[in-house]
């Protein structure tokens, strides 16, 4: 059967981007990473996961979780072997994280844990490929990952891992936005939007009036961020098959509150929604600006570069861990005999 | 006090130099029992807290009996020794002696100045604070004005005699004492420019504050004038006598001039203005010393025997020269009182105008080094008294002599 | 002229007075206003000993509690000293000043010449020092040699109330950084102070008491102690002492120390401080090589001994110099011959 | 205190001086780090190429109602802030026409007039003395708002600490701007050492802390605006850590054995400067005709700064003595 492996990757700079200041975003304390890490050991080692991948990162999370190892010795249950992937120089910057998955994935991990945000799920999910991923929120400030009690998410990625519950029944293929400017290619789990601002500078999206395109592969009503926009006039569910676009003009005479960021609940002016199918390209209108993937500006174009969108059905297997727990209670896989 | 006493006993007591004054100390007796005294002369040197002095005999007679040693304190008003004629029983002496020596085996009292003891006051003059402080019930209103830097004070040989007869009035004028200060532009609250440089390039003049720029305009001799007025009005006093000390003579001679009626006799010691020459030096070294070393020889040429400059003197001076906004007065004065290194004033051009509205006294010490005592001569149809052994602080060097001059105008003017 | 008021409330009146003159005078400090953020009244403590009590309603905004963190309060004052304001701190206990040195003797003393003269830092820095309150070691030193050996700094120690109110004065304004020392055991004793504002010059030390037999010179709670000394022996021996207060170690008065011993020919210097590298050996130094040929015995010092302060009564009343060991040094010096 | 501050976008203009100032600082350190091998710049000086886009991108927010803090590692942070080139060259070379007469040196360069409290040579010096140049202008009600820059290394002073909670309890207009180039003097930051990040302090002192990437100018900058905005508008301080990598050893003549080939790569891949030119070319804000002048500009400028600077007089005796009291 072959080592019941997980990969865990988590992003020391989640968490900490400008929208601390022109939103009222909390910052995700370090510490409170390397704990749920260690909550997740201890997870994996009761459900006999034999070894675990770690993202080294500078920090902070790592040195802390290396630290407790050192400390654990005997106690009870056992934490799985722990391997810290090294001899790479760590740059500190979204590049850690994509090294880190590949060599996961080549190590032959089952699953893969990814701690962050909507970003680091982003550029994990790119690098995943077919291993199921279990997307962690750090925060609130996310659509994506699942906000969830960081043990009960180890004792399903463990589950997966040790094989026990069959990784098909308890995972869904989410959908990917793919979007190309000249030879550069970037996916998002959630939103593309074309940005007025001339620069990529500091990433976030904050001002709606800045925002003439978005794509959605979903948006939900209750979500928070970009997609929130067209959750509440054309809410997509993760399961349709489509996505949805929006044009926007502040002076648009349809009007919309949207939580676009923590704290910033703001009207935006939305000029026309239109159905978006998955396979065929949509160009963008703008001559110029920044393409923003999952609400961070990321690619900036000029005129006669012209961004073409394509919405895929082929994302990242992401791990379902209400289903895989409801899967092990109907097995009693957690049950064991006092002798 | 024992009726039984002789009346002819005259007791000498412990004067009550100053406001603050509650007990004396004799450090020399110049006299001893069996003397004869004349009245005026020295009796002991004795020393308060404040200042030290020499205490004069007020009556003439037979030094009888020395009641108060050397170096003990004794309490204001306490007898320090006894004048009698010779037909006095030693017993009748013995017992006002063992009264004499009980006062002051008791010490001090807790409220010795209590009764009577001078009221400090303050009049508002369009603004600025004048402080006067008065001793004495009945008799006429008698206003003592101080000179250039001087204060209140400078007449505590002579308030309380005075006040044995007379309503005795004295004020600091604006510029000092415990007065405003502010003599420049408008009266304006007691606030000197602030030193505090306000960008971190420009640094401000360093402390002490107060820009060294001369004052601005305004006429100081106009606003003490007023402070007098204003003084007169809120005792209220509406016929009084004016004693008047160097600059205070030319003050109380402009006084006078603006309402003769109110004022019933003059009498000025060693007055400025009625002659050209002076001592520069010592205004303008006044004006500008900063420090004890500088102070104490200018503060010297005041007395004819500098024996009266103590250190605690010299430090109250220089203590008064350090309160915010009096260097500016002082300066604003100089530049009044003085043309080049000449009187400025012409004080007997405003005694003239007087005619002869009240009786006039004039002052001087022979040995005045500020203002020469011929300028006595130029005080027209006033009755001189030269005082020998007097420098420009007749009331304080020779306060018996002085306050006959006072009393004998007052009776001039009836 | 001077109503009696305590040596606190003088130090109160010329902060008060000197805020009322000039809105950029600010003070700042642990409980300077006190009670902050606690239910209670909000101007609870006015300072430690009550020194700041009432400003804080009388100035709103101007009275700034601090947490405990000398180095961020000191240095903020250092700075915003350089930005027009003309901040009064309160160090609490001068024994804390290891935990801020550094602003103080890095930053604030050496921003004008480092900077070329471009830089001006009207700080003050009010402190408490001294024994005799049974506070033990970490509570009753004096330290004020540490600030007087820099350059940059200006070491102020008044002994009386009138010499407080005036030399707080001339302090806050000042355009350099001054350390204000004020004795724990002062603050009760009370004397003539005049109601109006004024600054005493620094570098004019106060010849308190004339003689012309030994000079003592001494500074802070010690002149009261060497006045008691003199006034004993001047009665007992006929010894008159003149008893100079150098009421500022930087800048010092060192004509006056000189002049006087060239007159009596005999020094005791009185210094609360330990022996070594103290105001006592810099005076002896100072008199040594300016006056030595005035000298007619070898210059005696007193001082605490070179040990940390006690805590109990027995030991506390032995360390601080007193009258009797004042007066034997006297004797030491009048009766010496070669 | 004031209504909301309107966050400018950068003009033509602007993206020509930032890039100016940013070129000014490239071409003093490297200028003053060949010198500095020849043996003529006495004592020792500490070098800030690699650092621009955190000096350009922080001080082009600034007016000058602000005042800033600096570190050792002071040039950039005083050319940012306008401090004059040539006097800044003398001072280091210790002569009289240095920006402190050649009594401060090159870790002490100040010029209070323009709002530069001075490098400091203590770690940790800086960020009490802005909170309270941060304290004045709030009192005053000028709006300024004041800047500590520290490194990695001064983030663990008590000083910093003490004021970054000072700042907040005050609720001053103060921003702390922790350069962290992942080396505190030779403490390599690697995985197993556990500094956290400078930033996740800052909610420890209930105030906002964010990371930056330290190479580029527009990240630095677009964080530095609105830290600045929302401190001038009463909103209080705010923690801002810039993460790159230095050029230079810690210090002149650090022999750097601890860096491995990290300078190489850093100076190909991110260099601030690089990255800043062809952002602004690609958007046509700027011309490449536009930035090879201002280069020719600054090159004739600092060959000046060195000839001045080496011609000019030293201070003599008689400076000695001055300027250590304003009045003694």
């Amino acid at each position: 059967m072959g080592d019941a492996v997980v990969g865990v990757v988590a992003n020391p700079l989640s968490g900490r981007d400008i929208r601390r200041l022109v939103t009222q975003a909390s910052v995700f304390p370090t510490a409170e990473k390397a704990n749920m890490i260690q909550r997740m050991l201890t997870a994996f080692g009761a459900v006999g996961v034999h070894r675990v991948l770690l993202s080294t990162d500078l920090g902070g999370i790592s040195a802390a979780v290396f630290r407790a190892i050192g400390r654990r010795r005997g106690a009870d249950p056992r934490w799985p072997e722990v391997e810290f992937l090294d001899g790479q120089p760590i740059r500190q910057t979204a590049q850690d994280t994509l090294d880190a998955v590949r060599r996961m994935v080549t190590a032959g991990a089952r699953v893969i844990v990814c701690l962050g945000g909507d970003g680091t799920a982003r550029v994990a999910a790119s690098a995943a490929g077919d291993v199921p991923l279990l997307a962690l929120s750090t925060g609130t400030n996310n659509v994506f990952p699942a906000v969830r009690e960081a043990t009960v998410a180890g004792l399903a990625a463990g589950l997966i891992a040790t094989g026990a519950v069959p990784a098909d029944g308890v995972t869904d293929r989410a959908k990917l936005l793919e979007v190309r400017v000249g030879g550069r290619v970037e996916t998002a789990l959630v939103d593309v939007a074309t940005s007025t601002e001339r620069h990529v500078g500091a990433r976030a999206v904050w001002d709606p009036a800045t925002v003439t395109e978005l794509f959605c592969a979903f948006a939900e009503p209750d979500a928070i961020g970009l997609s929130a926009i067209a959750g509440q006039v054309r809410p997509v569910a993760r399961h349709d098959p489509h996505g949805v676009i929006l044009r926007l003009a502040p002076d648009a005479a349809r009007q919309v509150l949207a939580p676009i960021a923590p704290g910033l609940v703001v009207p935006v002016g939305v000029r026309s929604i239109e159905r978006l199918e998955a396979g065929p390209v949509y160009h963008v209108d703008a001559r110029a600006g920044v393409i923003a993937v999952d609400g961070e500006r990321e690619l900036a174009f000029g005129p006669g570069e012209r961004p073409a969108v394509r919405l895929r059905a082929d994302g990242p297997r992401c791990v379902d861990v209400a289903a895989v727990l409801a899967a092990s209670a109907r097995l009693g896989l957690l049950e064991r005999v006092r002798h | 006090m024992n009726p039984v006493t002789d009346e002819r006993i005259v007791p000498v007591t412990m004067p009550k130099w100053g406001l603050s004054m509650r007990l004396g100390k004799i450090t020399a007796w110049i006299v001893a029992e069996g003397d004869e005294v004349k009245a005026g002369d020295d009796l002991a040197d004795i020393e308060t807290d404040k200042i030290t002095g020499t205490l004069e005999a007020a009556t003439p007679g037979t030094v009888r009996r020395i009641v108060a040693r050397v170096g003990e304190d004794v309490p204001v008003s306490g007898t320090i020794a006894l004048i009698a004629p010779v037909g006095v029983s030693d017993a009748d002496l013995d017992a006002a002696v063992a009264d004499a020596r009980a006062v002051i085996d008791a010490g001090v009292p807790e409220d010795a100045d209590g009764a009577g003891a001078p009221v400090v006051q303050t009049a508002d003059v369009r603004g600025r604070k004048v402080s006067f402080a008065g001793a004495g019930a009945g008799g006429d209103v008698v206003l003592l004005i101080h000179g250039f830097g001087g204060d209140r004070d400078s007449w505590l040989f002579l308030q309380e005699p005075l006040a044995a007869r007379h309503q005795v009035y004295a004020l600091d004028l604006p510029g000092h004492g415990t007065s405003s200060k502010n003599l420049v532009a408008g009266a304006g609250p007691e606030t000197p420019a602030g030193a505090g440089p306000d960008a971190p390039a420009g640094a401000g003049p360093d402390a002490p504050p107060g820009p060294d720029a001369p004052p601005g305009p305004g006429d100081p001799a106009g606003l003490l004038a007023d402070a007098v007025v204003g003084v007169l009005d809120a005792i209220p006093a509406s016929r009084a006598h004016l004693v008047g000390h160097s600059m205070g003579g030319a003050v109380a001679l402009a006084v006078a001039a603006r309402d003769p009626r109110r004022i019933a006799s003059l009498t000025l010691i060693a007055p400025s203005g009625f002659g050209r020459q002076i001592n520069a030096g010592y205004l303008r070294g006044f004006a500008d010393a900063q420090t004890r070393r500088e102070l104490k020889p200018l503060v010297g040429q005041l007395f004819a025997d500098d024996k009266l400059v103590t250190r605690q003197v010299v430090d109250d001076l220089l203590a008064y020269k350090r309160l915010d906004g009096v260097e500016a007065a002082l300066h604003a004065l100089v530049l009044m009182l003085l043309g080049g290194d000449e009187q400025r004033g012409d004080s007997a051009a405003v005694l003239a105008a007087l005619g002869d509205a009240m009786p006039v006294t004039v002052v001087w010490g022979r040995q005045d080094q500020i203002i020469p005592a011929e300028q006595a001569q130029a005080v027209a149809g006033a009755v001189r008294y030269v005082i020998e052994g007097a420098g420009h602080m007749p009331h304080m060097e020779r306060p018996v002599e002085v306050q006959t001059a006072i009393e004998d105008t007052i009776a001039r003017a009836g | 002229m001077a109503r009696n008021i305590t040596y606190r409330e003088a130090i109160n009146e010329a902060l008060t007075q000197e805020m009322e003159r000039d809105d950029t005078v600010i003070v700042m400090g642990e409980d300077n206003a006190g009670g902050a953020g606690a239910p209670g009244e909000d101007d609870a403590w006015g300072g430690v000993l009550g020194v700041t009590k009432g400003l804080y309603h009388k100035f709103p905004g101007r009275v700034l509690d601090t947490p405990i963190s000398e180095s961020a309060f000191i240095g903020a004052a250092v700075g915003a000293a350089t930005a027009g304001l003309r901040p009064v701190a309160e160090l609490m206990f001068v024994d804390f000043m290891g935990v801020c040195f550094d602003q103080i003797y890095n930053q604030a003393a050496k921003f004008r010449y480092m900077f070329g003269g471009k830089a001006v830092t009207p700080v003050v820095i009010r402190t408490m020092y001294g024994a005799g309150l049974r506070a033990a070691a970490q509570h009753s030193q004096c330290l004020y040699p540490l600030f007087t050996h820099i350059p940059g700094l200006k070491v102020v120690l008044p002994a009386t109330p009138y010499d407080a109110k005036g030399l707080l004065t001339q302090a806050i304004r000042d355009n350099d950084p001054v350390i204000f020392f004020e004795h724990k055991a002062l603050y009760d004793m009370s004397g003539p102070v005049p109601e109006e504002s004024y600054a005493l010059p620094f570098g004019e030390a106060n010849v308190v008491r004339e003689g012309a037999d030994v000079t003592i010179v001494t500074l802070g709670r010690m002149v009261h102690t060497s006045l008691s000394a003199a006034a004993e022996l001047a009665a007992s021996d006929g010894v008159q002492c003149e008893v100079i207060d150098l009421r500022t170690t930087s800048p010092l008065d060192a004509d006056t120390v000189l002049e006087s011993v060239e007159a009596t020919g005999r020094l005791v210097v009185v210094d609360e401080a330990h022996p070594r590298c103290s105001i006592a050996t810099d005076i002896s130094a100072l008199v040594a090589q300016r006056a030595f040929g005035a000298l007619r015995a070898p210059i005696e010092m007193v001082t605490a001994p070179h040990t940390p302060v006690p805590f109990s009564t027995a030991l506390e009343d032995i360390f601080i110099p007193d009258a009797q060991r004042i007066a034997n040094a006297v004797k030491t010096v009048t009766g010496w011959n070669p | 205190m004031t209504d909301t501050v309107e966050r400018k976008s950068l003009t033509r203009e602007d993206l020509l001086d930032v890039y100016r100032t940013m070129r000014t600082i490239r071409e003093f350190e490297e200028r003053v780090h060949a010198e500095f091998a020849t043996g003529d710049i006495p004592g020792f000086v500490h070098l800030y190429a690699g650092e621009e886009a955190s000096a350009a991108g922080v001080c082009s927010n600034l007016d000058d109602r602000d005042t800033i803090a600096s570190t050792h590692r002071g040039h950039g942070h005083c050319i940012a802030r306008g401090v004059d080139v040539a006097e800044m060259m003398a001072e280091i070379y210790g002569r009289k026409t240095g920006s402190c007469h050649g009594k401060g040196g090159s870790m002490h360069i100040a010029d209070l007039s323009k709002g530069m409290l001075g490098a400091n040579g203590i770690v940790g010096g800086g960020p009490p003395l802005i909170c309270g140049t941060a304290l004045a202008a709030k009192i005053k009600g000028t709006g300024g708002v004041s800047v500590a820059f520290f490194g990695d290394g001064g983030s663990n002073q008590g000083t910093t600490l003490e004021s970054m909670n000072l700042a907040s309890v005050w609720n001053l207009p103060a921003i702390f701007v922790a350069e962290n180039n992942g080396y505190a003097e030779t403490t390599s930051s690697t995985w197993s050492v556990a500094s956290d990040n400078i930033a996740d302090r800052a909610a420890g002192f209930g105030m906002p802390g964010v990371i930056v990437d330290g190479f580029d100018f527009f990240a630095a900058h677009e964080a530095a605006r609105e830290a600045i905005a929302r401190a001038r508008e009463g909103g209080g301080p705010t923690l801002i850590e810039m993460k790159f990598t230095r050029y230079f050893g810690h210090f002149e003549g650090d022999q750097q054995t601890y860096r491995a080939d990290e300078v190489a790569r850093a100076r190909a891949e991110f260099d601030c400067l690089k990255r800043f030119a062809d952002r602004v070319t690609e958007t046509g804000e700027l011309s490449r005709a536009d930035l090879d002048a201002v280069d020719a500009e600054v090159a004739t400028l600092i060959d000046a700064a060195v000839a001045d600077a080496k011609a000019a007089p030293l201070p003599t005796e008689a400076d000695l003595l001055t300027d250590v009291y304003v009045r003694y």
